[in-house]
């Protein structure tokens, strides 16, 4: 049982440390990898949870569908987050709120 | 089939065929309003009597018609006029574009007036009230003079007023639990005074945009001139008195009820406010150029003596207002048609460029001339005895300050002589100018209705009891009792009224003075144009004023501009930008960054996560 | 300032469902009593291998007792590869260079798609017919056999699926689900009734209908999820 | 083959299967074969209200055989029955405007139709449903085929308006989602008879951010501020029928979800003054950016939010007079509005720049749409005898009897702004010069005909209310029954 | 370490469900282009979905599968993880991709139109 607990710590760190990177990664194509990563691990969480049928799923559909759907999406738009903006519009919506 | 709702579904069913007619042939349009108008007439003066009433539930409550001496008054006045002016507007509105939608209009708004009358509760007197808007509203734009800026105006101001009496009803309602007219009259007094000045105010908003009081007025003068005439006969005449008729119903039995009304400055303010719209408009009305303006300016000082009259609440100063009220009607319905047949003439009423048309347009002349001496109160015509009895009551009232407010009174229709003057002057005395040479008399079917008005104003001057019954019954309605030895009413008018031979001698004489005047003038008068010789050679520039029309009250306008300075108008104007502009600014709430309104969505969660226990927690 | 901002909302949130999670205490029974029915899933629990004689729950819960759920899923799915191939539609503009989006893959990868095609195929067939045994079914089942497409598209750059062939799969098969329940309806008088033999626990021939729903769902699901890759991988690169 | 509630789910979804199959033999099939199931679906829903309104018993839908809560159930009750036939009567009517509105031969067009007949099946799945996480699912066909529709056209900014709306109902149903797994974990049902039976067992506090996280995710959907940022640029850049489809059948279903959480779901009482205080300043804020708006479509819409900010606040005043006010304001506006949307998207298809300013004189071009557009302006601002007065009479009533003065002045004042800003496009409308005399589409016999219904509801039902207050008396009756509401969906578990 | 199985497991569970739904919104909220911002949406939901599951796991139970062997397992005492969670988060993870894959067509649409997948830079529609 305590195996389980520390398993479920460890992979709590990685999969929040790949969020982060997720999100903070200006590589998209990197940043859609740790989101396949991310689903990795939800899916031993669900595994681990006893919930196969869930982890088979986030397996198939998150691991490899829906990681291959955003490298498309990547590979027809831009793949640098702080790509340069067409126009030089100043931004003026910076501090708008 | 009942009376009222047979009036009611002819004018409505004249509505829609004469909006049907225009497809077939433009003429009909008018000539089928005129017949529908003409026989809800007929049916309102010969089927119509106190025992009709119907109710038809709506889920919830029902409405309920009903005619009453009081509402008869105005039922009367509105079919009266309404057909004479539609018979006008048949050959006004000749060639003009739209009938259908002009007609339908008309008629609407007529229907509305009608259905205002007839109701006895509020509810279906609001329903009429906002048919009577909406329907004016669009007969406004139809004439498309600065692209519908003067609707809005028309229309918010009407929507203010609306808005105002749809929340007096509900809240009566809610307080009394009934829509009926007659329920508000006799529960009144039992409302707290809080209450009762919440009501009290609302209804005297709603009331008073449509009679163009005070603050409330800045919709009218434009709204008038820019309607077709046909329509602003109406408009005038009888739009407006249905602002007298709710006022009427306030002042006379519902406030008499409640302890507001026995206080002394409800009444008083109004009063003022009435008096001091007469002396204003009467002031706009002298500056003005084009003659529809200033009847329009005119229109709202009448109804300012008639508020007045209305607010003073003694029996004779009631009776002043609803004589003034009728004759009103009249009169200024026959000179929105004498401005129209002039302008459909002569193409402009501008009173600086025309002139000398009493040559060209006898006929039109003579109505006007008779309603002007109404309008300006001087004997025999009807609008003298009316004002005669507004200052007697006024001076007999009783309240001290009330004096002043006969100074006010007077002032203003002293005033009013100079417009009146300038008018017929303006556009049918003068000097001739070549470019109206062409200008004929209108067609007969448009001077009929205004020489029969001038007539029966005629008539009413010199049979003012032929009106005193009706309004005397109204007033015994609402409860009023009408002393029949008051001290003017006694002496010539009273109650056996019959005709003096001093006054039908004068009477003769006027009339014939004025038809030799006219056919004298057409005979021997030497025509003098602007372009004559008596510059002696020069030839004059443009700038050197050849008329007498041009600055016509120059020296007056001089003493009334600072009075003239400050328009109300402008301080409207200047709330609707700030308004505009704060509005502006707050749509500025939609950045159009989706992630902003992704953030309102979490600054929303947020906020009633840290106070949602004191929202929901209850 | 931006930031910052969001920071202490964020912080209001995460607080918010912090003390939210502190009154769901981890892993505890909260199904009540075992015996007691009156909780939806101690019924479940107690009557799926009974009553449908299906031995993994989920799929009864998710075929049968909660039916309609699945179908309005099946339907999200179908919206959105109908969606997604409206909102990419672009007419083709005369000529516009087309330029495609993947780059040839090697020999190797060829080769072993080749070979592993067939057998991805088959673990998902496998894992949707066995879904009322077994973890898995028409969901799971028809995303493994869409990777398997998957594969062979990235493998073989002018792979393509027959558009037609995946409408008839994809139609037949919504019809199949949507028919069996109306079918139900006609027989039953309740939409997706069983109507069919539950059958004996564990064989494969078991559970009435749900088995056939979950092969239809597996057809379908694998037919919609290729349909948007291939939506996505063909779309005409401008540049 | 006797007619249930199931077929408004089933029929349609059947045919969207079937329709890809049915454009291998005939293209117009595609667009024949949805207004069919719609038209059978108002059909059958005008013959279920009819029972549910003569037996006063609300029809329970079981699926598969599982009596509620154990299996999913759909409850035609004269509420939802009520709402229901409303939206397939309006969906049926978009279908005959929009038959001939789109050329079939493009291969979206051919989606198009599917995709509205999901956004109809979506809607009234949403109002029949009696289990929360089956109302989460349709709302997602709801929301899946609505931003499909709003990125419909290519030549717009359809897709950035799409974008923000998936992105903030992104945030919708995971507030929704994320509000159910926290009241599964309380309750340990998804039946919403069965959540109201047990609601009063969960803690206050969690009850309390259950319903916080429900109300901003359904508040998302109702369109109240400030969670509308979508919402104008959803209706202004969707085709005209969509955006109909919008204002007659999505809003509702939100609306009708907020109402179904807090009226029957939840007992929480300070949530009715929270709904009169949200939907005054979603009226307030939404209606004083319609004042300024420039496009015609895009002011449509913000009047279309001010007026669920006002079905809001007749909800939040709870009183049987209130909520019967409320509904009939939503059938008013369903219809009023959808008549001022298909009116409107005439008259910006025929003006070039799509601008308000621009539309001077378009009503002697087009006469018989500006005739319906001004017809709609005066009835949507609640003018008589026109539908629309019925129902704000009904709700102010209700606010008067209820004391809530300064609520009725914000409401009345409000209807001024409206005033000014309908009456503003109705004066340009009429006059003016046109900038060009070429029409560049003349509505459609279809579009007319819808039209036409629509103007002849807006009269008939202004004349004469008691065709419909009956039937909206018995759903106002039917929602605020909530002891009902919950007996009628459980006791078949006894059976 | 006087935590207790228990306590790390909540820890664990609702801390990383919790952290994805707070780094997700952060995602969605802060960054601005727009592919990062559907990633930001689907974290969200992952870290939602993992808080489904784990609402419905129960300390010791075995999955809701009834194998041969363990047929009355439930009768028998034992305990099976409740299945009504695993059932719904199903059905959301299939509806969450495809809300996502149709964001992600609007995202190439949206770059074919503006020339930029920037948020703040698509807002021709406004106020």
């Amino acid at each position: 049982m305590m195996f389980e607990a520390i398993v479920i710590i460890i992979l709590a760190v990685i999969l929040l440390a790949a969020a982060v990177y997720a999100v903070m990664q200006k590589d998209l194509l990197y940043a859609v990898i740790a989101t396949g990563v991310i689903s990795l691990i939800l899916s031993v969480f669900f595994f681990i949870m006893q919930a196969p049928d869930v982890a088979l799923t986030e397996a198939a559909i998150g691991i490899a569908l829906t990681t291959i759907v955003f490298i498309i999406t990547i590979r027809n738009t831009s793949r640098r987050e702080d790509e340069v903006p067409m126009d030089h519009e100043p931004d003026r919506n910076e501090n708008d709120n | 089939m009942n009376s009222l709702l047979l009036v009611i579904l002819i004018l409505l069913a004249g509505a829609v065929l004469s909006f049907l007619a225009n497809r077939i042939m433009p003429i009909l349009s008018g000539v089928m309003s005129f017949l529908s108008i003409g026989a809800a007439a007929v049916i309102f003066f010969v089927q119509v009597s106190a025992a009709d009433s119907m109710a038809i539930p709506i889920s919830g409550f029902s409405l309920h018609w009903g005619i009453n001496a009081y509402s008869w008054l105005f039922g009367a006045m509105v079919l009266g006029l309404s057909v004479f002016v539609a018979l006008y507007a048949i050959a006004f509105m000749k060639g003009k574009d739209r009938l259908g939608y002009f007609f339908f209009n008309f008629n609407l708004t007529i229907m509305a007036m009608m259905g205002i009358v007839f109701s006895t509760d509020w509810v279906s007197l609001f329903i009429f009230w906002e048919i009577m808007t909406w329907s004016s509203f669009l007969i406004i734009i139809y004439a498309g003079i600065s692209e519908g800026r003067v609707g809005t105006k028309y229309m918010i101001f009407s929507a203010i007023g609306g808005y105002a009496m749809f929340m007096a009803i509900l809240v009566s309602n809610s307080l009394l639990g009934s829509f009926q007219i007659a329920d508000l009259v006799s529960g009144f007094g039992t409302l707290s005074l809080g209450n009762q000045a919440l009501i009290g105010i609302l209804f005297m908003v709603a009331f008073g945009v449509k009679s163009a009081v005070m603050p409330l007025h800045v919709w009218a003068p434009r709204a008038y001139a820019d309607s077709p005439m046909a329509f602003t006969a109406i408009f005038s005449g009888l739009l407006s008195k249905m602002g007298i008729f709710g006022m009427g119903i306030l002042m006379i039995s519902v406030f008499a009820q409640g302890t507001i009304g026995q206080t002394f400055i409800f009444s008083n303010i109004l009063a003022w406010l009435g008096a001091v719209t007469s002396v204003i408009a009467t002031f706009y009305a002298l500056i003005q150029k084009d003659a529809k303006r200033l009847l329009a300016y005119s229109s709202i000082a009448q109804l300012g003596y008639i508020i007045v009259g209305l607010a003073i609440g003694t029996p004779l100063s009631i009776m002043a207002a609803l004589f003034l009220a009728v004759v009103h009607a009249i009169f200024k319905g026959t000179l929105f048609m004498v401005v129209g047949a002039v302008e459909r003439q002569a193409g402009t009423t501008n009173m600086e460029e025309l002139g000398a048309l009493i040559r060209k347009m006898p006929w039109t002349f003579m109505a006007a001339l008779f309603s002007i001496i109404a309008l300006a109160g001087v004997p025999p015509l009807g609008g003298f005895v009316g004002k005669w009895m507004l200052y007697e009551s006024l001076i007999t009232s009783g309240f001290g300050a009330n004096y002043f407010l006969v100074i006010m009174v007077f002032l203003s229709s002293t005033a009013a002589f100079l417009y009146s003057y300038r008018f017929l002057f303006g556009l049918f005395l003068g000097q001739e100018e070549p470019e109206f040479d062409h200008v004929k008399e209108a067609p007969a079917i448009m001077v009929v209705p205004m020489v029969v008005l001038a007539l029966l104003l005629l008539v009413i001057g010199a049979f003012p009891g032929l009106l005193f019954e009706p309004i005397a019954n109204a007033m015994a309605y609402m409860g009023v009792d009408v002393n029949w030895n008051m001290t003017v009413l006694s002496n010539v008018w009273g109650d056996e009224v019959h005709m003096e031979p001093l006054w039908t001698s004068i009477l003769v004489m006027f009339v014939i003075g004025a038809t030799f005047l006219t056919f004298k003038t057409r005979r021997n008068t030497r025509y003098v144009t602007t372009k004559d010789i008596h510059t002696s050679g020069e030839i004059p520039e443009a700038h050197e004023n050849m008329t007498f029309s041009v600055n016509f009250y120059q020296p007056f306008e001089r003493a009334i501009e600072p009075v003239m300075k400050r328009k109300m108008d402008t301080y409207y104007n200047r709330i609707g930008e700030g308004l505009e502009s704060l509005f502006g600014f707050a749509r500025k709430i939609y950045t159009g960054n989706g992630q902003t309104y992704a953030i309102y969505v979490i600054i929303f969660l947020s906020i009633l996560i840290l106070i949602g226990e004191t929202i929901f927690n209850k | 300032m931006k930031k910052l901002l969001v920071l202490l909302l964020l912080a209001v949130v995460g607080y918010s469902l912090i003390t939210a999670m502190m009154g769901v205490k981890f892993g505890e029974n909260r199904l009540g009593d075992p015996q007691d029915e009156k909780t939806v899933s101690a019924y479940y629990l107690n009557n799926t291998t009974q009553k449908l004689s299906v031995s993994n729950v989920i799929t009864a819960i998710v075929v049968n007792y909660r039916g309609l759920d699945t179908l309005g899923e099946v339907s999200v799915l179908f919206l959105a590869s109908l969606g997604l191939g409206s909102i990419l539609y672009r007419k083709h503009k005369e000529g516009e260079e087309e330029v495609a989006i993947l780059k040839p893959s090697s020999q190797l990868l060829q080769a072993g798609s080749k070979l592993i095609f067939p057998a991805i195929l088959m673990l998902g067939a496998y894992v949707f017919i066995h879904g009322h045994l077994t973890p898995g079914g028409g969901f799971q089942g028809g995303a493994i056999i869409a990777t398997g497409f998957l594969l062979m598209m990235m493998a073989y750059q002018d792979y393509r699926v027959s558009h037609s062939v995946l409408v008839w799969v994809e139609s037949l098969a919504g019809i199949t689900f949507a028919g069996i329940g109306m079918w139900g309806l006609l027989l039953g008088n309740t939409f997706l009734e069983n109507f069919l033999p539950i059958g004996t626990l564990n064989n494969l021939f078991s559970g009435g209908i749900i088995p056939i729903i979950y092969i239809a769902v597996g057809f379908k699901v694998a037919a919609e999820l290729t349909g948007v890759l291939d939506t996505l991988l063909n779309i005409k690169d401008k540049h | 083959m006797v007619v249930s509630p199931v077929h408004f789910i089933a029929v349609p979804l059947l045919a969207a299967f079937l329709i890809p199959l049915l454009a291998k033999v005939s293209k117009e099939l595609v667009r024949i074969v949805p207004g069919l199931v719609i038209g059978y679906l108002s059909v059958v829903s005008v013959i279920l209200m009819t029972q549910v309104v003569n037996t006063g018993q609300p029809i329970i839908e079981v699926i598969g055989g599982w009596s509620p809560p154990f299996g999913i159930n759909l409850v035609f009750s004269a509420f939802t029955g009520f709402l229901v036939s409303l939206m397939t009567f309006m969906a049926f009517l978009i279908w005959i405007y929009s038959y001939r509105f789109k050329k079939i031969d493009d291969a979206p067009a051919q989606k198009y139709f599917i995709l509205f007949m999901m956004l109809v099946t979506g809607s009234t799945g949403i109002v029949l449903t009696g289990d929360i996480f089956n109302l989460f699912v349709f709302m997602e066909i709801t929301a899946i085929a609505a931003y499909s529709l709003t990125a419909f056209y290519r030549d717009r900014d359809g897709a950035e308006a799409a974008f923000k709306y998936l992105l903030i109902g992104s945030f919708a149903s995971a507030l929704m989602l994320l509000a159910i797994v926290l009241l599964y974990s309380q309750v340990g049902t998804l039946n919403m008879a069965e959540i109201a039976q047990r609601i009063h067992t969960v803690p206050q506090g969690m009850k309390i951010t259950i319903f916080t996280l429900f109300v901003v995710g359904l508040g998302i959907e109702a369109e109240m501020f400030p969670l509308n940022g979508w919402a104008p640029d959803a209706y202004s850049q969707s085709p005209g029928p969509v955006g109909v489809a919008f204002a007659a059948l999505v809003v509702k279903a939100g609306v009708y979800s907020l109402v179904r959480v807090v009226f029957t779901m939840f007992d929480i009482h300070g949530a009715y003054e929270f709904l009169i205080i949200m939907g005054a300043i979603t009226m307030v804020i939404a209606e004083i950016s319609a004042l300024k708006q420039t496009n015609l479509k895009r002011m449509l819409a913000y009047s279309s939010i001010g007026q669920m900010g006002f079905v809001l606040i007749a909800f939040g005043i709870g009183t049987n007079a209130a909520v019967f006010g409320a509904l009939f304001l939503m059938f008013n506006h369903a219809v009023i509005k959808g008549l001022l949307f298909m009116s409107g998207s005439y008259l910006v298809y025929n003006t070039p720049s799509k601008e308000i300013k621009d539309m001077a004189g378009i009503g002697k071009k087009l006469p018989m749409v500006s005739f319906f557009f001004a017809l709609g302006a005066l009835a949507i601002v609640g003018l008589p005898p026109f539908s629309g007065f019925w129902s704000k009479l009904y709700i102010l009533m209700a606010a008067a009897d209820a004391s809530f003065y300064y609520l009725m002045g914000t409401i009345l004042i409000v209807s001024i702004i409206e005033i000014v800003y309908y009456f503003r496009v109705m004066g340009r409308l009429y006059f003016g010069k046109p900038q060009n005399d070429v029409v560049l589409q003349k509505p459609t016999l279809g579009g007319i005909f819808a039209m036409g219904v629509l103007a002849t509801v807006i009269i008939v039902i202004g004349i004469h209310p008691d065709f419909v207050t009956g039937f909206i008396q018995s759903a106002a009756d039917t929602l605020l029954d909530k002891a009902g509401y919950i007996n009628n969906v459980l006791q078949l578990t006894n059976l | 370490m006087d935590l207790d199985y228990n306590q790390i497991m909540s820890i664990g569970v609702y801390g990383s469900a919790i952290g994805l739904i707070l780094i997700g919104l952060y995602a969605v909220l802060i960054k601005k282009h727009l592919t990062k911002i559907v990633i930001g949406l689907s974290i969200i939901d992952a870290g939602i979905h993992l808080l489904f599951i784990a609402i419905g796991y129960i300390k010791g139970g075995t999955a809701p599968i009834f194998s041969p062997a363990g047929e009355k397992i439930v009768a028998n005492g034992g305990v099976m993880v409740d299945p009504v969670p695993q059932a719904l988060v199903l059905t959301a993870i299939v509806i969450g991709f495809a809300v996502t894959a149709v964001a992600l067509s609007l995202v190439i649409r949206l770059y074919r139109h503006h020339q930029t997948a920037r948020i703040d830079q698509i807002k021709s529609l406004k106020w």
